[in-house]
């Protein structure tokens, strides 16, 4: 490459929001997967392997509810350590559906009921089961269901002000109390050990490495849109008054908005991101079950957040990447002591880059001019130097 | 390749590494072994060790990826079962071998799966047979945590109970969560059950680190094996190392293996267990017998055929003996499970288990339970002409298979 | 007693003091001006090390503090009432008083006693807290706060900020009364010219971070306050 | 949904049309409200005329803020009417729909939204329908743009107008503060101590444009700056210990001993005296915005 | 005078007793020779017996009067009976250190040389034999001179008496001079009469049993009545039916009653669990406001240190709690130190940042642990002053650890309150987490109070390890299993208030318990937290939230 391209190229990126640079980067990584998985023999080094597609398959996912979280966390200030309920009711709702296109494929050759009602002696479908063998029902509940529970709870919670961390605790009570109650057998969802054992979605076998590829561009296509939404309501006005709500939530009220609405709605639409990607990561990984919501794992949801920087969409994105990849690579290199070299990661990221690895991303471009000069960039620099002087700083919101 | 690779795939990390890090120094132990006697075919095994770190779907992740990247010959692993749950579909689409060698509920037969611990019909049933018959138990006290295998298995013995006579109220069925660690209150329950002046049991699938809280309640509540014995299916010698056993004393385990018993094989396993691990105290239970089985049936097998593709050694480890280290010998069956002796055993001042108790043959485990109308019918058999894990004895077919 | 010199300080990428020198005497009564913003708070901030020094030089009774912590402040007897008041909320008053006891110059455990001679609505409020106190309050509790630790310097940010005219007056009496009687040198920021005029012996003039001009109270005359004061 | 008391909802969009037909458009009687025993208002009666410029002091601690927080919906009084016009009860209503019927306010600690640029605060102040899909879908309209433009020259923040409004001094945080109250165009501004913090100068200048709001507007002043408080006083309330002390034209109330006894103090007349002839050089606010926009340069 | 008659009258009756016993020893070794021989006889059967006919071989040793009777039994009952391999010689074998057995001959009493744990075999027993053979002994033991001994013996009888036992003890309950077992002895004979005796002595049964609560009775009565009621009956059975159904309903009130009181026992011991595991982070993060996610692992820390110290001191495990709870104190409190100097400190005024670090914090801690102790869990004994229980009455007991639980953590909770309220500590802590920069420049040495601070909430997740050490595994799961109920008792009890935490966890305890019976342990839970989340509407900071206007 010549001075002159690559000066044209950084004249490129220097015009590109962000939301083009991500939504690009999915863009090409995806045709690229998919050209690759399909195009090279297995023995060519430039193939993409079945086992890469379905794995990034799974971190697109993660990215998808990452990118859920800091939106009510990263712009809303609403620390939700309970994602993963509408993660997991997301992934539910699927796996009931995926359960269905069983049929009578199932280990008791029962075409009505799944294998485990079958084992307890059920003898039909729970009322909630009805529809579950609808590809359009399990869509509208994957939206539906994780967007009622949000609605309910965030009504309840946001009408009544709880805020901050008791918001935060309630929330991992809430994802607490429903593992507790997935865990039960009586409760149709299998219990422990979850749905699984899935065979096709939508007519396609899940065991073809075509209808993995074809999830995997389809996560990613999700993901592009989700942060497309994502990115518009943080710069409209709606999202002006969500960080508003974030720092000064009594003030807002004096302005005259209902702060408790805008987090509701902020927080049912997160929850239904998050539960796209639960729906999406099911079939990915052929599994759904309590675990899922562990408050464990929702705190994890927040660290990925935390790692990549939160208010910057992106941040979320890289966070989640990268963590997750930093997690497969520890987990199969030094099964032993990955533990160390993850912890290890979170504490060092937490000190060297206060503001997350996007955080920290503006100053290297501007290392290698690359500078996009955005609004996002300002914002990060400004709170990031507020945050390093030891300035005298008064609880900020309310007033007398 | 010039090794022929081995996957492991035990948590290191999470709850269940508490159990499964042993298994994981079992399979390194016997793959070592195995090379010092020349390896296999005439290549040296070489273990790859990955840590699903008690995550459900990072372990189908990581079978994904000891089966298409590492391209392994053959995985031990798993102790959940819904972790077996969750690296079934891939082992079944990628057409791997996977060893599975803890106790559990049955219910289930993959052309790809071994088998090796026992199935409720190894474990449960005849030690129920022994409360019954030997300590005269009239009063039951079904006590498990709350997920699949104790519910699978409590069906199976509350029917089995009922076939016995047994009336409702003199069986008492309890729940309690993971990891469950305030027992007061159902101890107290369990004293009050056991005090209507009938001799009582409890059924422990206590599951985990919920045992020893469970048991020193037991102890402090003055409950003793005299009075009230439990039987658990999920105590074993590791579990009780990390634990003052005086209050358990005299307490019931049915299991297929002690360490305490006496023979050739098991004390040459016990030194090199300790060598190998490098700790004179460390003990040896149940799963590490089924991970040395099905390791030497594995070994025997791809012997026999002379090369690890999977079709070839799934056939040929039907029939595979190997002698098991409680002095008999341990057989594949068709169904891909064991032939296994049971032993009930109560539990000693230092932990170890001593042996009250045998079945005169060893028992063939049942993957389907005849207890449940659910599977009453089906059978598993993977050698011609049925080829099949839920063969329906009745309507002659077989479903839910992808091959 | 204070003495600053290139100082030099900035939030950020803004510089918000430029070469700053800035010369307190023992025992006087210094008067900071200046409009909105161009620094004031800032260069206190400096002083008390709650900013670290950037650039330049700071001398407290002639020891260099540039490394010091703010906490070693109020043991060599500096005494700091902050713009905003910045009352512990969720303390009581008493125990905002009791505070700074803890400085190292106090010997005595207990609220001297004169401190509610100062403020008698704070003897009242003894057991309420902080945060529910009015506004003006507020302040006299931070004057009276920095009080407790017996300072040598007062160094005050606006201290009349919402307070009422005849506490105004009394706060202005017990600065005069404090420095004329126990020789406390004080420093003090002020935008309200009559106040400033009362307190103050020398002023400083404040313009963009520059020190643009001081001297003695009695020679600030309109033209220096239409030019730097005035709009 | 907010129902004023004769039924007919109140719409989110605008402001209401309170009754004023009487000219009294803030009533305020026999409001008491106690904290843990401690009285801080008590049996206040007060009456706001529609466009009267209206100044309320009284000691520190005597509940002026309290009585904004009740006319706000903060607190809720113990007991007691809060009308707006005649027939808004506005104890009926949260903060955010007292705010929509047209009450704004101005707190005494300045309270902004740091995080957001001094434009966005302004923009997110503006008289309208504060509902989330106008929010979310609405763009601003040229006219809005005008006004926001108008409002910042206004303040003098007209440079600083893409700053995060944490970077602002406390005096800045005061004049974005009245932007954002200009913004919402209420019907009575409820102002809590604007010039605690300014210059002589600045003083004056909020001095004309709290005067030149009045008539249009009802403005409700709290202030301890007596010069101040002459400059603009029509009217003056004293407030002590919770109620009202004494009520009147500042001369009146100057005259009180009563409140000078307790307010303000024995040399307060000396004092003002000095304010007039040397605090307030007039000028004119042009030059104001200029020399305060070259700051940050 | 009256006093000199009693005493006279003690006198006599010991002597007599003394006298009576006497006899007794005398009779028996008289006869020893003549007997033993039978008995070794007997007992030579041992090896030989297959376990499921030992019980008749035992029954008939123990029938043998001899002092070497109970002595066998009671190296069979202890597990320490074993044989030769080469010659069947029945020995009392016990483990010496050196893993090689001490032999000596039950029969001769005579030691034999140690062997190898291969050159003999033990005599099995099971539970059923067990119990047996405790009968055996109690039959034996009732004449025995300790009171306990003998209560203890009835006790063990008092299920199924034979006919024999009763005629014993019959014989003996006018003797009896402890009111206790004579009391114990009547209901054995009382439930004898109510059971085969005629209708009037049935009446004069059910009276004299309607104040015990042994279960025994209250099976016997509602068996009887049951029985009763089926059949036809006569005028006095309807009589005694109604006695009895009032005997059992007054049992069953009382019963319940206990009931009542052991569950809110339980509820509290639950509770002072909660406390202690809450207490900590009450103050690492609702003093101090960081979301301490390593909590968890402190107290894991704590109960680790136990294992160490009873692993250095393995003679004083009496005393290795007293021990271990200063020593945890001070390990886990260093190790927050060393957390709050070496991270915390640079995440000031970034709360929601410490959530992160804290995270990976645990995560390193847990492997640590791993790494260091493997991942099995480790073995924690418990003092004998903490186990078993205090038997109040045949229905009601209070368990001995629990107890002392409840007691030290309520000593904890009060201590940490004074260290707070009353000292300088607890006021630069509250100032300092409120507004750092405010109270540095009132003199205070933040970094220095954070780290103690962050010390000292450490310290106590620690001491809450020792006691967790006493009750569940030590194992690196330890903290996880605590951490969320942990935050969980903080917030419902509203942060930064210590008063709140202590209800919080008392009341999340006793509801548990009282919910337990009712819906089972799962749904209790479930309930419990969905519960929380509906309560925090009411109470949106907690149930004693912080005040004022500086508030929200
Ligand atoms: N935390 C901060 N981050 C960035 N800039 C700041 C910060 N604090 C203050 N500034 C800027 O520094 C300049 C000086 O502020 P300072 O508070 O010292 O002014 P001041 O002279 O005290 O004004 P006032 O009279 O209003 O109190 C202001 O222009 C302000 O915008
Ligand atoms: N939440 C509260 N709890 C207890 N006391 C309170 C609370 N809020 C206000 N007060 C008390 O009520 C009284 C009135 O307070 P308020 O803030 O209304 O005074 P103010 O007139 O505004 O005074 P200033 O001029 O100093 O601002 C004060 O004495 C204050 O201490
Ligand atoms: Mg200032
Ligand atoms: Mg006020």
């Amino acid at each position: 490459m010549n001075m002159k391209t690559t000066h044209t190229f950084v004249e490129i990126i220097r015009k590109m929001s962000h939301l083009h640079i991500v939504v690009g980067t999915l863009f090409v990584a995806t045709i690229y997967v998919s050209f690759c998985n399909l195009a090279f023999a297995e023995s060519s080094f430039l193939h993409v392997s079945d086992y890469t597609v379905s794995l990034f398959g799974k971190y697109l996912c993660y990215a998808l509810l990452a990118l859920a979280v800091d939106l009510v966390w990263g712009y809303c200030g609403i620390l939700s350590l309970g994602h993963g309920a509408f993660f997991g009711l997301g992934g539910y709702a699927m796996g009931m559906y995926l359960m269905r296109q069983i049929g009578d494929r199932g280990v008791y050759g029962n075409a009505e009921l799944p294998d485990f009602m079958v084992f307890l002696n059920w003898t039909e479908l729970p009322w909630y089961w009805a529809g579950s063998s609808s590809f359009l029902w399990m869509v509208l509940m994957v939206f539906v269901a994780p967007g009622i529970l949000a609605f309910v709870f965030g009504m309840l919670a946001f009408r009544s002000r709880v805020s901050g961390v008791y918001l935060s605790i309630m929330t991992q009570a809430m994802t607490y109390a429903l593992m507790l109650a997935f865990f039960r057998n009586e409760m149709g969802f299998g219990g422990n050990n979850g749905l699984t054992d899935f065979k096709e979605i939508a007519g396609f076998s899940l065991q073809d490495p075509h209808t993995k590829l074809g999830l995997f561009v389809v996560t990613a296509i999700a993901l592009a849109i989700a942060y497309w939404v994502s990115n518009y309501i943080v710069k409209s006005k709606l999202g002006a008054i969500i960080t508003a709500t974030r720092d000064a939530e009594s003030r807002v009220r004096f302005v005259g908005y209902k702060p408790e609405y805008y987090k509701v709605w902020i927080f049912v639409v997160s929850a239904m991101i998050a539960g796209v990607a639960g729906a999406l990561y099911v079939p990915q990984v052929g599994i759904i079950n309590p675990g899922e919501f562990s408050p464990l794992n929702s705190i994890e949801i927040v660290v990925w957040v935390a790692i990549g920087g939160r208010y910057t969409l992106y941040g979320a994105i890289i966070g989640a990447i990268l963590v997750s990849y930093a997690k497969t690579r520890f987990t199969a290199i030094m099964p032993e002591a990955w533990l160390f070299a993850l912890g290890g990661l979170f504490v060092l990221v937490t000190l060297l880059f206060p503001k997350g690895i996007a955080g920290a991303l503006p100053g290297v471009a501007r290392r290698f001019g690359l500078d996009a000069n955005t609004n996002d960039n300002k914002t990060n620099k400004n709170n990031a130097q507020s945050e390093e002087q030891g300035t005298l700083k008064a609880p900020r919101a309310g007033g007398q | 390749a010039d090794t022929i690779k081995v996957g492991v795939l035990h948590s290191l990390s999470g709850t269940m590494a508490i159990s499964e890090t042993t298994l994981k120094d079992t399979v390194l132990m016997m793959i070592e072994e195995q090379n010092k006697a020349g390896g296999l075919l005439g290549k040296k095994l070489e273990a790859v060790v990955v840590d699903p770190a008690s995550n459900w779907p990072l372990f189908a992740e990581k079978t994904r990826e000891l089966l298409a990247k590492e391209k392994v010959d053959v995985i031990f692993g798993c102790w959940t079962s819904v972790s077996r749950k969750s690296v079934l579909p891939v082992i079944e689409e990628l057409n791997g071998l996977l060893f599975y060698p803890v106790q559990y509920e049955g219910e289930e037969s993959s052309k790809n799966v071994f088998y090796t611990g026992a199935a409720p019909n190894q474990q449960a049933i005849p030690a129920v047979d022994y409360l019954m018959n030997d300590i005269g138990a009239t009063r039951w006290v079904l006590a498990g945590t709350d997920y699949v295998y104790p519910r699978t298995t409590n069906k199976i013995l509350e029917a089995y109970l009922k076939a016995k006579g047994v009336k409702d109220e003199d069986i008492m069925i309890n729940y309690t969560p993971f990891g469950h660690s305030d027992w007061q209150g159902i101890v107290s329950d369990i004293k009050k059950f056991g005090s209507a002046g009938k001799k009582t049991a409890v059924v422990s699938t206590i599951n985990g680190d919920a045992n020893i809280p469970f048991y020193k309640e037991l102890g402090n509540q003055g409950i003793s094996a005299e009075d009230i014995p439990v039987v658990a299916f999920s105590v074993g010698e590791e579990e009780l190392s990390g634990f003052d056993t005086k209050p358990l004393v005299g307490h019931l385990a049915a299991w297929n293996y002690f360490q305490s018993v006496e023979s050739e094989e098991n004390d040459e396993f016990i030194a090199a267990w300790k060598t190998f691990i490098g700790d004179e105290k460390r003990v040896t239970n149940d799963p590490m017998e089924a991970t040395y089985i099905g390791f030497k049936m594995w070994a025997k097998a791809v012997e026999k055929v002379g090369t690890t593709d999977v079709d070839a050694v799934e056939q040929a480890m039907i029939g595979v003996a190997v002698p098991n280290l409680t002095g008999g010998v341990a057989v594949m069956n068709p169904n891909h499970h064991l032939s296994k002796p049971v032993l009930i055993g109560e539990i000693q001042e230092d932990g170890q288990f001593e042996v009250v108790w045998e079945t005169p043959d060893t028992v063939i485990g049942d993957a389907w339970s005849d207890y449940l109308p659910s599977s009453m019918n089906l059978v598993s058999d993977w050698t011609a002409p049925i080829k099949c894990g839920n063969y329906d004895v009745k309507t002659a077919k077989c479903s839910g298979q992808n091959f | 007693m204070i003495e600053l010199a290139k100082v030099n300080q900035k939030y950020g990428g803004t510089q918000i003091l430029w070469d700053l020198n800035l010369n307190v005497k023992k025992g006087s009564r210094t008067c900071i001006m200046g409009r909105n913003g161009v620094g004031k708070t800032t260069l206190l901030k400096v002083i008390m090390g709650i900013l670290p020094i950037a650039e330049g030089t700071l001398t407290i009774n002639g020891v260099d503090m540039v490394k010091k912590s703010v906490e070693s402040r109020p043991d060599i007897g500096v005494g700091y009432v902050p713009q905003g008041r910045h009352i512990f909320g969720q303390l009581t008053v008493e125990e905002n008083l009791k505070i700074s006891l803890n400085c190292a110059r106090q010997k005595s455990k207990l609220i001297p006693e004169h401190i509610y001679e100062l403020f008698p609505v704070l003897k009242e409020m003894l057991q309420r807290r902080g945060g529910d106190l009015s506004g003006g309050q507020q302040q006299q509790l931070a004057i009276a706060r920095a009080l407790v630790l017996n300072p040598e310097i007062l160094i005050l940010d606006e201290p009349n900020e919402g307070i009422q005219p005849n506490i105004v007056q009394l706060i202005r009496d017990v600065l005069l009364k404090l420095n004329r009687e126990q020789g406390i040198t004080i420093v003090l920021v002020e935008q309200k010219l009559p106040f400033a005029r009362a307190v103050g012996e020398e002023f400083v003039l404040m313009e963009k971070g520059h020190v643009m001009s001081s001297g003695l109270m009695a020679d600030l005359n309109d033209d220096l306050v239409s030019q730097y004061l005035a709009v | 949904m907010i129902v004023d008391k004769a039924g007919t909802p109140i719409t989110a969009t605008d402001n209401v049309q309170p009754d004023t037909r009487h000219g009294v458009i803030l009533y305020v009687e026999d409001v008491s409200v106690s904290f843990d025993g401690f009285k801080a208002l008590n049996d206040l009666n007060l009456y706001i005329n529609d466009g009267e410029l209206r100044c309320l002091i009284g000691a520190n601690g005597a509940g002026k803020t309290t009585l904004m927080d009740v006319i706000t919906g903060k607190i809720r009084p113990d007991t007691g009417k809060v009308n707006f016009g005649q027939q808004v009860d506005l104890l009926q209503l949260d903060e955010s729909e007292i705010a929509r019927v047209g009450i704004g306010r101005k707190f005494q600690k300045p309270t902004v939204f740091e995080a957001l640029s001094v434009y966005k605060n302004i923009e997110l102040s503006l008289a309208g329908d504060k509902g989330i899909w106008t929010s979310l879908f609405g763009k601003l309209t040229g006219e809005q743009r005008d006004r926001i433009d108008e409002i910042l020259r206004t303040i003098g923040l007209t440079n600083e107008a893409f700053y995060m409004a944490e970077r602002l001094s406390h005096g800045q945080k005061q004049w974005l503060e009245i932007g954002m109250l200009l913004a919402a165009e209420p019907r009575v501004l409820l102002v809590d101590e604007p010039v605690a913090g300014m210059t002589g100068q600045e003083t004056e200048r909020t001095a004309e444009l709290l005067t030149s709001l009045a008539g249009e507007h009802s403005v409700v002043v709290v202030e301890h700056d007596m010069a101040f408080v002459r400059s603009i006083a029509r009217t003056v309330t004293v407030l002590h210990q919770g109620s009202v002390l004494a009520e009147g034209s500042m001369s009146e109330v100057q005259s009180n001993p009563e409140v000078i006894k307790v307010y303000l103090g024995e040399d307060s007349g000396e004092d003002s005296g000095d304010d007039n002839s040397e605090g307030y050089p007039s000028e004119s606010g042009e030059e104001y915005i200029e020399a305060s926009s070259s700051k940050e340069g | 005078m009256r006093r000199f008659i009693s005493v006279l009258f003690c006198c006599l009756v010991s002597w007599y007793a003394i006298a009576d016993d006497d006899v007794n020893t005398k009779d028996s070794t008289a006869a020893s020779s003549s007997i033993d021989s039978e008995l070794i006889e007997l007992v030579n059967q041992l090896p030989n017996t297959k376990l499921n006919k030992m019980q008749p071989l035992v029954e008939n040793i123990a029938a043998i009067k001899s002092h070497k009777t109970r002595e066998v039994l009671q190296i069979l009952l202890a597990g320490d009976l074993y044989y030769l391999k080469s010659d069947k010689t029945l020995v009392n074998a016990q483990k010496q250190n050196d893993g090689n057995y001490q032999l000596t001959n039950i029969l001769t009493d005579e030691a034999l040389a140690p062997v190898k744990k291969r050159a003999i075999r033990k005599i099995r027993s099971n539970n059923r034999l067990r119990s047996a053979i405790r009968s055996f002994i109690a039959k034996i033991d009732l004449t025995d001179d300790d009171k306990s001994t003998r209560y203890g013996a009835v006790e063990q009888l008092l299920e199924k008496p034979s006919q024999e036992t009763l005629d014993t003890m019959r014989s003996l309950l006018p003797l009896e001079k402890d009111a206790d077992v004579a009391n114990l002895m009547q209901t054995v004979l009382l439930i004898e009469q109510l059971k085969h005796g005629k209708i009037d002595e049935q009446l004069s049964a059910v009276a004299g049993l309607k104040s015990s609560l042994e279960p025994v009775v209250l099976n016997t009565l509602s068996a009887l009545s049951e029985e009763l009621s089926a059949s036809e009956k006569t005028q006095e059975q309807e009589q005694l039916l109604t006695a009895m159904s009032k005997a059992i309903a007054t049992i069953e009130s009382k019963r319940s009653n206990y009931k009542f009181i052991e569950n809110v026992f339980f509820g509290l011991s639950l509770g002072s669990v909660l406390l202690l595991a809450a207490i900590g982070l009450a103050i690492t993060f609702g003093v101090m406001g960081v979301i301490n996610m390593a909590h968890g692992e402190m107290i894991m820390l704590g109960a680790y240190t136990t294992y160490v110290v009873q692993l250095v001191f393995p003679n004083l495990i009496e005393y290795s709690l007293l021990i271990a709870v200063p020593a945890a104190f001070v390990v886990t409190g260093l190790v927050g130190i060393l957390i709050e100097r070496g991270v915390i400190r640079f995440l000031k005024g970034r709360p929601l940042e410490t959530l992160l670090a804290t995270f990976g914090i645990s995560l390193i801690l847990q492997q640590l642990v791993r790494t260091v102790f493997s991942p099995l869990n480790r073995q924690v004994q418990s003092p004998e002053w903490m186990t078993g229980s205090w038997q109040i009455n045949p229905v009601f007991s209070l368990t001995f650890n629990r107890l002392y639980i409840i007691l030290f953590a309520i000593m904890v909770f009060f201590t940490l309150l004074m260290i707070l309220k009353k000292s300088s500590l607890g006021l630069h802590v509250r100032a300092v987490s409120q507004n750092r920069e405010m109270a540095k420049a009132l003199s205070i040495k933040s970094d220095w109070v954070d780290a103690i601070t962050f010390g000292l909430g450490s310290g106590i997740a620690g001491i809450a390890g020792v006691v967790l050490s006493q009750l569940t595994n030590v194992g690196p799961n330890l903290g996880q299993a605590y951490i969320i109920d942990s935050f969980l008792v903080v917030v419902f009890g509203g942060v930064g208030n210590l008063w709140g935490t202590l209800v919080a966890a008392m009341s999340l305890g006793s509801i548990n318990k009282f919910l337990e019976p009712i819906t089972g342990s799962v749904l209790a839970n479930i309930i419990v937290l969905v519960g929380l989340v509906l309560f925090i509407q009411k109470r949106p900071k907690g149930l004693f939230p912080q005040k004022g206007r500086a508030v929200d």
